[in-house]
């Protein structure tokens, strides 16, 4: 947000839809999206007390198994970018939430949010949190913060912005090279450059040539929950049929062959 | 009257509120108000400056991952891998570890905080005790291989009676018992996994931080791969979910699996022709191999052919980072599966590393002995280097080879479950603080070598090892710095291997002058492969049978340790580690179980309840879990975090020195 | 919330959702207006006291608001509505016109004169030549209070609103409050041993219709004698109405039991 | 406040009489400190839960990422729709000129003034950052049922203590103050309009509290279709709330007859009241009934979610929605239908906690199980209870309520009929038996 200021020329025109395409078969669930994505967003790690309930995990990644035949798959869970009718913009009820038009990214500003929590409650990938801590550092760790980004204080909603800072700073560079519009490639999110498999493709799904598009055009791609309506811009991809088939449920029902472990 | 005139005085307030409308006040207060709570004053402020990178490696274990690192005033806010790298979760946040919370600032003696002066002092004065009355000194090194270990080496060649012992690396288990068939010396072999076509891992986490992990993941992630990983453990691990073929064995029968495997290759596919077999070797009925890991005998012999024919295959062991190494017989089987799969010496099977370019050392130097062999209550001084491998060890493994009254020194930057015990521990720079050495990784064809530049640094009140060394009574013109060079400069002298810059590692360039240069600024010396690997020739042994861990009707489930490399080390995780652990179940966290349903329900157990794990050696408050993924009758116990060296005590550490299994018992808290 | 201000948009669903709002805040604001503006225009006709009354009024319960047309039989069961006001009933004239025929004084050991006309709060008016009336209470009450009490009148030159409260009579843990039976200004204070308290200058004409007066007066008295008993009832313990149904002189020594607040509110016509 | 009319010894002081309204007795100073004392107890612990939330965050309750919405915005929604009683007797009392329903009214408005001040004071408490309330009016998202809710609540909590105002300045002492009497004179000939208004903001943020949860289509099981911008939930909340209100009237006004021992009103305003609330919750029984209807066989199924699949968790059955329709629903709904023509008051009573209970019982549904059932398919279904810091900064509310009402019970006038009552006691039981079936 503080980079906001510092954009000399005009931002890219050029409306984009970013969009990421995750490759199940190739997620080992290693987690290490989630410490790039931690580190880079400035998320603190929680008091003792924080645990899978209340720590702060602006990216998850769930360990999803088949009961029967005990098999397993690693889904990384994070804001799915809903596009088309976004559930926790519209019921924010001080215009915390804000789908970027020329980015496609829903954008959560911490401080003008309540901390109400109904846009939790809305979402359906149970891809926000709350604060329910102080940030705090041990003594020394604020030098280690990410000067791109801001600490959420107590007590506010935050999720994923797809690295918006990472974005402003591609932005700013661009800018300063005379450019108008990012280069492929140009911005990614920490996760996606932490991926030790390159399980996450991410890119301009309004760019039809873009890799994203085509992986998410293709018959192995899905989305979570699609018939809700939400239109996510995260795809996922899988060659395996058994979740595949998860993705055309609705919710999960316990009698089901799938559980998180 | 009165009313009137409070009627006036209401009326005045009245005007005034409406008229202060119309002022900056209110305005200005509610900005203000605004302003406020929406940036408190004690959240702090994130640091500015002009963004720099730097290249080098990760110090946190002896992988030493490549790692571009982002930093601001110098002081480093975010990594990232270099191209082609895979930094794993922990490596993303091990630059905020030097401010974990356990962090020491002072030296400690038993535990209590002391002045390092006068703990320098008083330590120096037992070791210097020891060297008049001819006690016995041992150095604890759990990264042997690096130059600091010759240093310690050359210290304790100081000493009439010394001992230089190490805790080998998980990933050279199978390869020590092949040298030791082979007669090779230790850590001189590798694994050329890159050449294989079946890979076949018993109880190793092959896919979960094993070597260097973006080894192993870069060859399971290519595309069209064709290289087929098999795994055989009881856990539903990672690598256990990621493998093509997963054969979940029961607790402990690894042995009979591997000799079943033994048997079916030489009765059904004729393996070890030309080889000189004890017949005992072919008369493990394979049924029994079935029987004792549970898996049917289809499915053994289906590995079996797979094995035999999707050459070339490699059988690899070691044990797990945390569950500890694989008993001594086993090894010994897997090593000779893997003769009779023609893996020892051959392509894409286990091979020799050609060792690294050394200066000459002085002669005299203290033998390496890993800890399990140490002779039991011997050592009277020992000195525990602070370099963790990022595996988890009981006490007790330490504790059975001190002599009684023995004297401990840690060199430590954290106070840890280890330093708890020490007599005293001397506080050394945390990693990033100071320069770290990174030799070839455990498991890896090649031998290499890279430097870990400080990112902070060091601070006041911390010790380096090499100082505490020469307080300890090293000449003072014996350096770490000297050996440094002189490694450089015997690897230019050689001439072998290429130099990576981490940042572009494509671009790698011919050893020649000005390697220290570039190994300082960010780069990786990496050794030439051989040619053609040399056949390593193998008298095959007879096998002893190995007892399998068996319930009782106290302790009726099985227990195992379980989690990651770094996890419970003798290091602690970066604090963001927690994000995996306990703020996600992506890993084990501290203090919890996990059980199947079933075996949960039938002991009266809810999922995130509160129990009570008891083993033969004692017990422990947990919370359970449950996990589908899990086989019945089977507990798997986090090691994490601060709990981890207590929880691992609870596992009784056999002869050998494994500690894989434990009967439990498991009931309501 | 305006136009300015980050996240307002000119939408229909923004500017229908706002002007309700603003329309609401502006209708609650108005009717606070309304009423202070009533207020402070009340507060400066000086119509404290009859509003009071009407407050009052409107919270006795229907059993002291009879109409004093159905106390005599003539209208059973009627309310009164206007504050006991006959001045301003309109259907007053016609009952008294009947009641002007045969009405039927029936004692009932209450002294009371002809002279005097009473208020429903036992205060009476006695017209004087010089054109003040004399006020004063009337005997029930001088037996309410009994011979301890004591009162306090308001000083000469004190202006009384009709129904407003004219003097206090004070007893021990008990007040009760008179109501002042006309309008005007108090010109001279009496006492209970002179037999009347207050000598009062009428505001404007006299007139006195409001008040009870001639036969009515001991209908009145019988059926206040009647609420007086059902009020003590409950601690009818000790002697009421001496024998033959007449009433002791002094009611709170003979029931001191009894809840003589109550009673006080209750008899003068306080809610 | 337990007292009986008359004892033969001597009674304890009333210290504070010359506060209490003519006509009507209470029990002793010592006695009503005596009953206040533990609900005082009860709120300070209250307060000190509320502290803590406020001084270190929310971290000391037992909510979590997936429990957003936990016992207070249940508790909330269960006491606003009860508090309903306030603005629906207003309606009719003011509005339809309902002339019986002023035996209530006072005892309603404080009621709902209550209620709504308690819920907003726990949700001051439940939001992150409380201080920045005033951004929903600044920065105020017209789509979000929020941002409705909060506009409505506020106002109408601002018309509820005008309306609550003019009892407390009728109380005997304050009225002895010319002005406030003038005051609340002038106060109470505008109150149809603030009445009015306040059926206005409270149909609609009756609405618009269900609306919260029949808007989110990403929740299948609370979403629902409806009418323009508006969800079925949002009519199914007005008319569960206008049912509940009366229903929760009785409830308060008997127990507080049982408590101070007097009668209050009279049994007709009692059947009054039975039968508005009995119809009106057959109304909602079968609209219920029609909006499950299609829920479950169109709603959720176009959100890929298969029928009943919702109720297969354990513990909320299928029983939860047998129970909220038919049990605590068309039951007490013909209970009260029935006993408001004849029939003992117990039974009006019976029928009015089991008509409170179903709306509870629905909020509970509505906040709770919605947000304890998993949409992605491989989440995993969550409980939640309560801990101490949210039990005991709602029950400190529910003290405040208790304390307020007590005072308000001790020194205003809130049922106009308990004097005549008292008296028509007084005089005799036939007299009373008149009033009572004289309906």
């Amino acid at each position: 947000m503080a980079a906001q200021a510092k954009i000399p020329t005009p931002p890219p025109q050029k409306q984009r839809r970013y969009g990421m395409v995750i490759d199940l078969d190739r997620c080992t669930g290693c987690g290490a999206c989630m410490t790039a994505c931690a580190v880079e967003n400035n998320v603190p790690s929680g008091p003792p007390e924080a645990d899978e309930r209340k720590g702060i995990n602006l990216m998850r990644v769930f360990t999803v198994r088949e009961r029967n035949s005990r098999r397993t798959a690693f889904i990384p869970i994070l804001c799915m970018q809903c596009g088309d009718r976004t559930p926790c913009e519209t019921v924010c009820p001080q215009q915390a939430v804000e789908v970027d038009p020329l980015t496609g990214i829903v954008e959560q500003m911490p401080q003008r949010c309540l901390g109400c929590r109904y846009c939790m409650a809305a979402c359906p990938y149970q891809a926000r949190t709350f604060n329910w801590w102080d940030p705090a550092w041990p003594a020394g760790m604020e030098t280690t913060l990410n000067p791109g980004v801001a600490p959420r204080m107590r007590g506010v909603v935050e999720k994923c912005d797809l690295c918006h800072s990472r974005l402003h700073a591609a932005e700013d560079r661009a800018a300063a090279e005379g450019r108008r519009d990012l280069n492929p490639g140009e911005y990614v999110p920490a996760c996606v450059e932490a991926c030790p498999t390159q399980a996450i493709v991410f890119g301009d799904l309004a760019d039809k040539a873009s890799e994203v598009s085509r992986l998410a055009a293709q018959p192995e791609s899905f989305r979570w929950l699609e018939r809700l309506g939400t239109g996510p811009k995260v795809y996922y991809r899988t060659r395996r049929r058994w979740v595949r088939d998860l993705a055309r449920q609705g919710g999960a029902a316990p009698n089901q062959e799938v559980t998180r472990g | 009257m009165s009313a009137t005139r409070r009627d006036l005085l209401l009326m005045t307030a009245a005007g005034a509120g409406v008229g202060m409308v119309f002022t900056p006040v209110p305005w200005k207060l509610l900005d203000d108000v605004s302003i406020w709570t929406q940036n408190w004053s004690w959240l702090p402020k994130h640091p500015r400056g002009e963004i720099t990178i730097t290249h080098t490696v990760c110090p946190l274990c002896p992988a030493g991952c490549g790692m571009k690192v982002r930093r601001v005033n110098e002081a480093p806010f975010a990594v990232s891998s270099t191209p082609g790298g895979a930094l794993c979760a922990r490596g993303f946040a091990g630059h905020q570890l030097p401010f974990h919370q356990s962090r020491l600032r002072t030296a400690l003696h038993r535990g209590k905080a002391a002045p390092l002066a006068e703990a320098l002092e008083d330590a120096a004065a037992a070791v210097e005790r020891a060297r008049r009355s001819g006690a016995v000194v041992a150095v604890l090194d759990q990264r042997p291989g690096r130059m600091v270990s010759v240093l310690y080496r050359q210290f304790l060649a100081g000493f009439p009676r010394a001992q230089y012992v190490t805790l080998p690396a998980p990933e050279e288990g199978t390869l020590r018992a092949v040298a030791e068939l082979t007669g090779r010396p230790p850590r001189s072999l590798g694994y050329d996994f890159e050449r294989s076509r079946t890979i076949f891992s018993v109880g190793a986490p092959l896919l979960d931080h094993w070597g260097a992990p973006g080894r192993l993941l870069r060859l399971w992630g290519a595309p069209e791969r064709k290289i087929r990983f098999w795994h055989a453990a009881s856990g539903n691990s990672r690598t256990a979910a990621l493998s093509d073929r997963w054969m979940a064995i029961r607790p402990d029968s690894e042995h009979a699996l591997v000799r079943g495997l033994i048997s079916i290759l030489i009765r059904e596919h004729g393996a070890g022709a030309g080889l000189a077999l004890p017949a005992s070797l072919s008369a493990f009925p394979p049924e029994e191999a079935a029987a004792r890991t549970g898996v049917p005998l289809a499915q053994i012999q289906e590995l079996a052919r797979e094995l035999a024919t999707a050459r070339p295959a490699v059988a690899v062991g070691g044990g797990d980072p945390v569950a500890g190494p694989l008993p001594a017989a086993t090894e010994q089987a897997l090593s000779v599966l893997n003769a009779l799969l023609g893996a020892l010496g051959t392509p894409g099977g286990i091979v020799e590393r050609r060792p690294v370019p050394q200066p000459t050392l002085p002669p005299g130097l203290p033998a390496e002995t890993t800890l399990a062999r140490a002779p039991a209550r011997s050592i009277d001084v020992l000195i525990v280097d602070s370099a963790s491998s990022g595996c988890a060890w009981p006490l007790e493994l330490i504790q059975d080879k001190l002599a009684p009254d023995a004297v401990t020194i840690h060199l430590s930057a954290f106070r840890t479950a280890w330093t708890a015990q020490a007599t005293w521990t001397l506080p050394v720079p945390a990693p990033f603080e100071a320069w770290e050495e990174i030799p070839e990784t455990p498991g890896s064809r090649l031998a290499s070598w890279s430097l870990a530049k400080p990112l902070f640094p060091m601070p006041e009140g911390a010790i380096s090892p090499e100082a505490v060394l020469h307080r300890f009574g090293l000449p003072e013109d014996q350096t770490l710095d000297a050996l440094l060079q002189a490694k450089a400069a015997a690897i230019e002298k050689a001439g072998r291997g290429v130099v990576r810059p981490l940042a572009e590692p494509d671009e790698s360039s011919p050893v020649g002058e000005g390697l220290w240069d570039q190994l300082t600024e960010g780069a990786v010396w990496v050794d030439d492969p051989e040619p053609a690997p040399r056949p390593l020739r193998a008298a095959i042994p007879d096998l002893p049978d190995l007892p399998q861990v068996a319930s009782t009707a106290q302790f009726p489930l099985l227990a195992t340790p379980a989690g990651s490399r770094g996890g419970a080390g003798s290091m602690p995780s970066p604090p963001l580690a927690s994000k995996l652990t306990r703020e996600s179940h992506l890993e084990p966290a501290a203090g919890e179980v996990r059980v199947h349903p079933r075996t949960a329900e039938s002991l009266g157990l809810k999922h995130r309840g509160r129990a009570v794990l008891a083993t033969p050696k004692g017990e422990t408050a947990v919370v359970v879990r449950t996990d589908p993924g899990m086989a019945d009758g089977f507990v798997e116990v986090a090691i994490e975090g601060d709990r981890g060296a207590e929880t691992l005590a609870l596992f009784p550490v056999s002869r050998d020195g494994a500690w894989r299994w434990s009967p439990a018992q498991l009931r309501r808290a | 919330m305006f136009p300015g201000v980050s996240g307002f948009e000119w939408s229909v669903a923004h500017v229908i959702f706002l002007g309700a709002f603003f329309t609401v805040l502006v209708v609650i604001l108005a009717s606070l207006t309304a009423a202070a503006i009533r207020y402070l225009r009340a507060w400066r006709e000086r119509r404290a006291a009859a509003i009071r009354w009407h407050a009052e009024f409107e919270e006795l319960p229907p059993a002291e608001r009879l109409c004093r047309h159905a106390l005599t039989g003539t209208a059973p069961g009627r309310l009164c509505e206007r504050g006991f006001d006959c001045r301003t009933c309109a259907e007053h004239p016609a009952f008294a016109a009947r009641e002007a025929q045969g009405l039927v004084a029936v004692p009932n050991g209450i002294d009371h004169s002809p002279d005097r006309f009473y208020h429903r709060g036992h205060a009476w008016v006695e017209p004087q030549a010089d054109g003040t009336v004399l006020v004063g209470m009337d005997e029930l009450a001088e037996r309410l209070a009994g011979p301890a009490a004591t009162v306090e009148l308001p000083p000469p030159g004190a202006v009384l609103d009709t129904h407003s409260i004219a003097w206090q009579v004070q007893r021990e843990g008990a007040v009760a409050r008179v109501l002042a039976p006309i309008a005007g200004r108090v010109e001279e204070t009496g006492s209970r041993e002179q037999g009347w308290l207050l000598r009062i200058r009428p505001e404007g004409k006299l007139d006195l219709r409001h008040l009870l007066h001639g036969p009515e007066v001991a209908a009145w008295f019988q059926s206040e004698l009647e609420r007086l008993q059902g009020l003590l009832a409950p601690a009818a313990v000790g002697p009421t109405l001496a024998d033959g149904g007449l009433l002791v002189d002094d009611l709170p020594t003979a029931q001191p039991e009894a809840d003589w607040d109550h009673i006080y509110s209750a008899m003068f016509l306080r809610p | 406040m337990a007292d009986m009319a008359v004892s033969r010894f001597p009674e304890p002081a009333v210290l504070d009489k010359g506060w209490i309204p003519r006509g009507v007795s209470r029990c002793s100073t010592a006695q009503f400190l005596g009953w206040l004392s533990p609900w005082v107890a009860l709120l300070l612990l209250g307060l000190y839960a509320g502290w803590m939330c406020l001084r270190d965050g929310l971290y000391h309750t037992n909510m979590d990422h997936r429990f957003v919405f936990g016992l207070w915005i249940f508790l909330d929604l269960a006491i606003i729709a009860l508090g309903a009683g306030a603005f629906f007797s207003g309606f009719l009392f003011y509005i339809l000129r309902w002339h019986e329903m002023g035996a209530v009214i006072r005892s309603a408005v404080v009621l709902g003034f209550l209620c709504y001040s308690g819920a907003v004071v726990v949700l001051m408490v439940d939001v992150g950052q409380p201080l920045r309330a005033w951004f929903t009016f600044w920065h105020p998202n017209t789509h979000s049922m929020l941002a409705e809710v909060t506009f409505c609540i506020t106002c109408y909590l601002i018309v509820l203590s005008i309306e609550y105002l003019p009892l407390v300045l009728k109380n005997r002492k304050l009225s002895q103050i010319p002005s406030f009497l003038v005051f609340e004179f002038q106060l109470h000939k505008v109150m149809p309009v603030l009445a009015g208004v306040g059926t206005f903001l409270s149909f609609f943020h009756q609405g618009s509290l269900g609306g919260l949860f029949g808007v989110m289509y990403g929740r299948p099981f609370a979403y629902r279709e409806g009418f323009g911008i508006w969800p079925a939930t949002f009519f199914l909340f007005i008319l569960s709330a206008i049912a509940a209100g009366p229903a929760f009237l009785m409830l308060t006004t008997w127990l507080t007859e049982k408590i101070s021992g007097h009668r209050l009103v009279r049994g007709s305003v009692y059947r009054l009241m039975a039968r508005t609330s009995g119809v009106l919750l057959t109304a909602y029984v079968f609209f219920k009934c029609v909006d499950t209807v299609i829920w479950l066989n169109s709603t959720s199924q176009q959100a890929g979610f298969r029928p009943w699949e919702f109720y297969a968790w354990a513990p909320f059955g299928s029983w939860v929605l047998f129970l909220e329709i038919v049990v605590l629903g068309l039951l007490p709904a013909l209970i009260l239908l029935r006993a408001s023509e004849e029939g003992p008051r117990r039974w009006l009573l019976c029928g009015a906690a089991l008509a409170c209970a179903g709306i509870v019982v629905n909020r509970l549904v509505f906040t709770i199980q919605t947000l304890a059932l998993p949409t992605l398919p491989f989440d995993e279904f969550r409980t939640y209870l309560p801990n101490w810091v949210e039990v005991a900064t709602f029950l400190g509310v529910v003290a405040y309520a208790v304390i307020v009402y007590s005072l308000s019970f001790r020194y205003l006038t809130l049922f106009p009929q308990e004097k005549e009552l008292a008296r028509a006691t007084a005089r005799g039981p036939q007299q009373e038996e008149i009033h009572v079936s004289g309906r």
